[in-house]
Formats: structure tokens, C-alpha cells, sequence
């Protein structure tokens, strides 16, 4: 009866299967919600040659700043670049190639991946430098760009608590891109913080039900803060 | 005299109407929040998944999975929720968000608006804003009417990579409140001591002027 | 401060500006989940000329039953005629105008059309009668229709608690077609079991968001069973 | 002796392997669920947002909020979610469901299957039945082998309007096993007691038919 259980006990089984020149989505916005010890393995693996699809890049010295650091990612798709130094630098150089994308088409076509549209249409990015070369189409009178959809070879996603089924849930806004990354690999690795018997939690309130789950791996997590805010600093 | 950042933020909260659901942007236009006029109740929608964004937080309070679309630290207010960023952004391109407030590097008389890279010298990305502009119901732009070195930002045609066409609805700067219609520039408001002849003067865009135009109440 | 009190507490009100030849997004799967009161309140209303979209189109005599029974509906769109004898007799008949759309496809339509996406390809239907008079596109070597998405004048929605915001959620499978509708309709009524406190719905756990939401009321409901089936029946 | 409706059933559920995501038609498919072979578990997928579906309730268990995708009451098994239409579909269409069965009216020798329709007779309407074959990894039809009038439902090309192309991969009859390739029926099992003979005779698409074939252990 092992078909459901998902939970692998190392970093290295739970990226096992990661080769050179594959691609990867990455859930997270900014450092919230990113799995940590997931990117801190490909690190370890010296893959390279990675397409990466994560709306930023972690920042210098941390999360998916560190596969910049080593030059292991090849190319990026994401919507901001703005805050870390050395993906603009490396943009700039021509040293990685960008995909710059809009935030919500790049939440819609990793949905879409895993949904099983190929593409769909969008108000987005029209008469911008984002349409060049895509198909305009005009629908009620409005023209709209075409977009297609992203899948990956594997899809990192970090969670809060999960079952050995991979049903998770993510906690507070560390949920961010991570629910439509885990529906769009080819395999998906879960690394959360806790795990959970079945039944824990409520069927009605899993976020990403496991069916969209390969791996699950219990993680420890540093949940750096990039800007931390208080009331009293207004 | 030029409005300072907290004077333009409060002149943007005079937009506001109850019921609002708004999307600020980082910088001046996240200030507005701070002036919401009294009697009336908005919610904040952040782009990172949050609808309902509250204060800053109390170092009690402070928590890594709880930020803003400026990866600020942030708290949830009364009636908040909190969704995936392709919820977000069904949300914010599906037209149900109000009003979007967002900063520019230029704005020009067609509505055209562009804030996300200088060739050759900056790329910030988009982020939301290319989805923002095309999907909020009413999109004012928050910035200084002219950069440093004097040259206006209100233009005929933006010079820099579009950020969204034919979208921006109103402008309000550090000198004026303006409506953009018709291929033109309209202005409605002055700044408090700023004369229209200085307006005229740092609007490259075609500008109307009507006979008198009003002081701004900030 | 009414700004968010999204409370009416009648159903006249609930339905207040719904005219003849509007489109009316109803959610519900058979008899589960379904706007009970809403529906009776269209029924009461005598409005004519309607376009309802609908998986099914509730049973005889309960449901969105009763609105075929009045001859309110002009057309339905639905994936499923099967055990609804005056469905099948007023399509059979050419009565009633009938768009047939696969289930999927009619959820992915209602929710393109509250996220503003006008169009998008799916595998579903294609070489099918569905497909006809649709634009076939390959995708990497297999073909897709485009499907178009739908929006309502109105949208009627079930949930089990909701809080004067309009922040709703779901009780178990009469989840179905409620969210993808509540996005969908111009004014998106909800009529609720229960109304909370704001607050009370842990925000992570919200189904529907309430900026979907115009009205919200509180409702009575019988909640049919169509097929009671047992343990014990087997 | 052709196979009767729970024999069909126990036959269809050998081809579930552990670990599987399954979607099971309504009729005979569901049928098959209470078979599942000893040693493996299965998960069962509902299209109206049901994942993990588990056994009929108790009279004090049943909740006119939990239900399936035939209306019927259900429960819900330990490690369900539940979801919406759109996630539902998202999951059918998206590819993540292992394995569909379901029933049809013809099926053909090119892989097309017809099931929801008979012109100026019925309509029942597809369902999601169309996102089912479009979408599952591997998709089983049930039915009989031929009508009540004896002719043939494994055709040549079917004459009833489609729910999908080139999409079924297994037929199971109260006859037979079949396999769908290369433009043909290939027969891989018959019922007990059955002969190939019989088999042949009543299917009216080419049947390729090896030089033993086993009998079905049900």
C-alpha cells in the first residue's frame, strides 16, 4: 500500500531525476514561500543550464540568487528584476537570457500548464514590448494578446503542512505562485513544514489536492524577511 | 509650491470612494493608504495574494509569511483574504479592483504609460503593473510632473517601453491634477501657489486649460 | 461605513434590476449547491427572454426545474440534459434553445469570463459535434479548439457561511460551479445558510473572495437528495 | 457465457495498479470500485469536486452536500480534498488523472467513442465525459459487446455523433477484452466460456485475433 505515500526522507531523492538543461517552476514572490532547502539541493547538484520559472529570483546571496551566483540557470522567466543586483547585472551583460513576463500571465500560463489549455487570451501586455511576435486578436472590440501555457520538467513548492498524499496547504500569503507551480511539473516536490496524518486536514480546505504531488519532503525553513516593516516605523 | 510625497498621497486618498477596492503601488501611492478620507471604508488589494491588507505590523506581530506586493511586512485587516497570485490576478485582469494607483516614468495624452525599463540602463520588470493597467476598472498615475532635471513627464508620445496603452485615466502630480481624454491632458486641480503658467510649462503633452482652475483642498 | 455591508434582506432586493432576455450564471451540480430561494425568486418575478447557464437545469417540478416549467428560459447552456424529462422534451421539441457544452469546458468558460479572459484552446470536444464552426489550433502537435468565455448580467450563487464582505465558503461538494459563477456575473448574488461575523472565515480559507460579491442573503433551503444511495443499498 | 454486470466490473478493476488516480463512469465503472485488488489503493476522482471518494453513507451520514458525479450520495475517504468544477476539470483536462472508465454506445476501431447522444432520440448531453477522454492518461470503455438487437457496438467507424477521437486505449465487454491500436481491435482476452467465434462474429471493426486467446480471470 504504498501507492500514496509520497514522503521522501532526503534532499537528494526528493530532486532525484534533475538533469542538466531542464526546466524548472519555482513557487514563491520575493522570499515568501520559497522552498529553501529544495534550491540549496540543486546548488549541491551543480545542475546547469536550468530554465527557471519563478516570478523573482531570490535576492543576492539568497534562494534562487544562489543558482545565479553559480551560473547554473541558463535562462529565467519572471516578471521582476528589480532588487537584486546581480540578476539585473547578469541581465545586462547578456550572461542570462530573461523572459520577462507579466506577473499574472505568468500565474495564468503556469495554471493554464497545468490545467491543460495550451493557450489562452489576454488584455495584458497589448501594444507593449511583451506582445512582439504574438498573435493580436480582437474580441467585443478590445484586442487581446495570445499566450501560452508554461509546464515543467519539475515544479519546487514549499508548503506549510501536508499529508503523506501531498494534499497541502500554505500558510498566510507564502501561498503566492506555489499552487499553480505544483500543477505544472512533470514531477512536483512538496517541501513543507510539517507533516500531517491523512484527515487532518479538512477536505474542503486543501489548497492543492495531491493528485498534483510526486514528492513530499519535510523541510527546515530560515524565512528570511526582506523588508521588514513595523507600525512604528511610519 | 510643488506638493511634497505625503501631500500627493493625501490628494490621491480624495479619489477614494466607499466600497473601493484598490491597488496601490509601491511608493507614494502605498501612502495613500494612510489618508483614507473619514466616513468611508476601502480595501486594499495586494498583488501577492492579499485582499484586505491591513497595517504595518508590531514586532510581535511581524511574520515572514505575511508580506505586500512590496515584500513589505504586513498585517491582515477585518475581512481579509488571502488567495494563490493566479486568484489575484483573475481578480485584478477579470476587472472586479476598483481602482489602481501606480508611479510612472512617463505618461503620455493617448493614455499611454510607461514605468518599467530605461534602455540600456534599468530593468525593474513589470511585476503587476502591465496586468494592472490592463485590468482595473479606473487607473491613476502618482508622480513628479517633471524628472531632475526639469523635463516633463507628460508627454505627447511616451518615449520609454509601454507599460499599457489607451489606460490612464488620471494623473496626479506634485503640481497638478489632471484627466487624460480626447488625445489631451485636462487640467482640473493646481497645486496650492503653483501658477497654470508653470503647468503649461513642464506639460510636453497637449494641455487644456479651462478659464480658472482650483486650488487642490490637501 | 455601508460601503461593505453587503447584506439585503429580501429577495427582491437580492434580484433587484434582473430584466427580460438577461443572462443568469447559476451555480450548482443537479440539485446540489443551487441558489434555492434565487431561483424561486426568478420564478416569482415572471421574468421572460432568460439565458441560463448551468450544468443541469434542475430537476421537474424543483430547481431551475421551475423556471423551464413557466417558459422563462429562452436558452440553456448546460453539459447535462439526462433525468430531466422537460428539459430533454422542450430541446427535443425545439422549445427551448439548448447550448450543450462539456462540463469542463462550461466551468473553464465561467471562469475565463470572471477573469477576464476572452478565449482559450482545449483538447475537450475537438472532431466532436462541439467543434463545429470552432477555430482548431495545434499545439505542439495536437489539436485544440477555442472555446469562448462567458460572462452574466446576473450570478446566482449557493454558500454555506458568508460574512457582510461578501467572503464566503463552500460545504463540501455543493462547492461545484458556485465559485467559477460568482465571478463571473456583472451582479453576483449569494444566497448563504449562514451568516458570520467578519473574521470568522480564516482568510487562507475563503473560497470566494468577497470583491466578487455584490448581495448577500440569508436563505432557507430544502436541499433535495436526487439519488439517495446507501451502504447498506449495495 | 457473456460476462454479467458485476463480472465486467470485477475485470475492469485489474487494470487498476496502486497508487492511481481514477475516474470512474457511471454504471458498470462504478461498479468496478468494489474490487479493487487486495494489496493496492486506488484513489477515486468525482467531476463535480471530489477527490478520494469513499463508500455509500449510513442513513445517519448522508448529507445532500455530498454527492457525486451521478447524484448519488457519498462520503468522503481519508486523504479527500475537495474542490471546485474548475480545479475538477483542471485536474481531468491538465492530465493528472491515471485512469477513466466508462460506458459508450460505439466505439470504433480508429479509437473514437460515441456516448452521449442518438439523433431525434435522446440526449442525454456529454457531461464531462468529453473532458474525460480528452484528458485522462488512459481511458477503459465498458459496455456490451453488441446491442439488444445483436448488432455490434465495436465498429468500424462509429455512426453516432463523437465524444472524442483516437482516445480509448481498452475496451471491456461481457465478452471481451480488447486493446485499441493501429486502426484495429485486438483481442486479448474473451469471457470464459466464450468463443473467439462468437467474439468475431460480433464485431463489425477489424479485429486482429492472435493465435491463442486466454480466457478472462474473473
Amino acid at each position: 500500500m504504498a501507492g500514496f505515500n509520497k514522503v521522501v526522507h532526503s534532499y537528494a531523492e526528493a530532486m532525484a531525476g534533475l538533469e542538466n538543461n531542464m526546466t524548472i517552476i519555482a513557487g514563491g514572490f520575493g522570499l515568501c514561500g520559497i522552498p529553501e532547502g529544495l534550491i540549496a539541493q540543486i546548488k549541491t547538484m551543480g545542475t546547469t543550464g536550468l530554465t527557471v520559472v519563478s516570478n523573482n529570483c531570490g535576492v543576492d546571496g539568497f534562494g534562487l540568487g544562489l543558482l545565479l551566483e553559480q551560473k547554473q540557470i541558463k535562462k529565467m522567466i519572471s516578471s521582476y528584476v528589480g532588487e537584486n543586483a546581480l540578476f539585473e547585472q547578469q541581465l545586462l551583460n547578456g550572461e542570462l537570457e530573461v523572459e520577462l513576463t507579466p506577473q499574472g500571465t505568468l500565474a495564468e500560463k503556469m495554471r493554464a500548464g497545468g490545467a491543460g489549455i495550451p493557450a489562452f487570451y489576454t488584455a495584458t501586455g497589448y501594444g507593449t514590448p511583451v506582445s512582439e511576435g504574438k498573435e493580436v486578436r480582437e474580441f467585443n472590440g478590445r484586442p487581446y494578446i495570445m499566450e501560452e501555457s508554461i509546464t515543467g520538467d519539475f515544479a519546487i513548492v514549499k508548503a506549510w503542512k501536508a499529508d503523506r498524499y501531498g494534499n497541502c496547504v500554505y500558510r498566510h500569503t507564502a501561498q503566492n505562485f506555489n499552487p499553480m507551480a505544483a500543477t505544472a511539473g512533470k514531477i512536483t516536490v512538496l517541501e513543507v513544514e510539517e507533516l500531517v496524518e491523512p484527515g487532518e486536514l479538512s477536505p474542503s480546505q486543501i489548497h492543492t489536492p495531491g493528485i498534483y504531488v510526486d514528492r513530499v519532503i519535510v523541510g527546515q525553513f530560515e524565512k528570511r524577511i526582506e523588508r521588514k516593516v513595523l507600525s512604528s516605523s511610519l | 509650491m510643488a506638493l511634497n510625497r505625503e501631500q500627493i498621497a493625501k490628494r490621491v486618498a480624495q479619489e477614494f470612494c466607499d466600497g473601493d477596492y484598490i491597488n496601490l503601488g509601491i511608493g507614494i501611492p502605498t501612502l495613500a493608504a494612510n489618508y483614507v478620507p473619514k466616513g468611508i471604508e476601502v480595501m486594499l488589494q495586494s498583488e501577492n495574494g492579499l485582499l484586505g491588507m491591513g497595517a504595518y505590523p508590531t514586532e510581535e506581530q511581524v511574520d515572514a509569511d505575511m508580506i505586500n506586493a512590496g515584500k513589505e511586512t504586513v498585517t491582515a485587516a477585518t475581512g481579509a483574504s488571502i488567495f494563490s497570485s493566479a486568484e489575484s490576478f483573475a481578480m485584478i485582469r477579470g476587472g472586479h479592483v476598483d481602482l489602481t494607483v501606480l508611479g510612472a516614468f512617463e505618461v503620455d495624452s493617448q493614455g499611454n504609460i510607461a514605468s518599467w525599463m530605461i534602455p540600456g540602463k534599468l530593468i525593474k520588470g513589470m511585476g503587476g503593473a502591465m496586468d494592472l493597467v490592463a485590468g482595473a476598472r479606473n487607473i491613476i498615475v502618482t508622480m513628479t510632473h517633471a524628472d531632475k532635471h526639469g523635463n516633463s513627464k507628460l508627454l505627447e508620445a511616451c518615449t520609454l517601453p509601454l507599460t499599457g496603452v489607451n489606460c490612464i485615466n488620471r494623473i496626479i502630480t506634485d503640481l497638478a491634477v489632471l484627466e487624460v481624454k480626447d488625445g489631451a491632458f485636462h487640467l482640473l486641480e493646481r497645486a496650492p501657489g503653483v501658477s497654470v503658467e508653470e503647468i503649461v510649462s513642464k506639460t510636453a503633452g497637449k494641455l487644456i486649460v479651462k478659464e480658472t482652475t482650483p486650488e487642490m483642498q490637501v
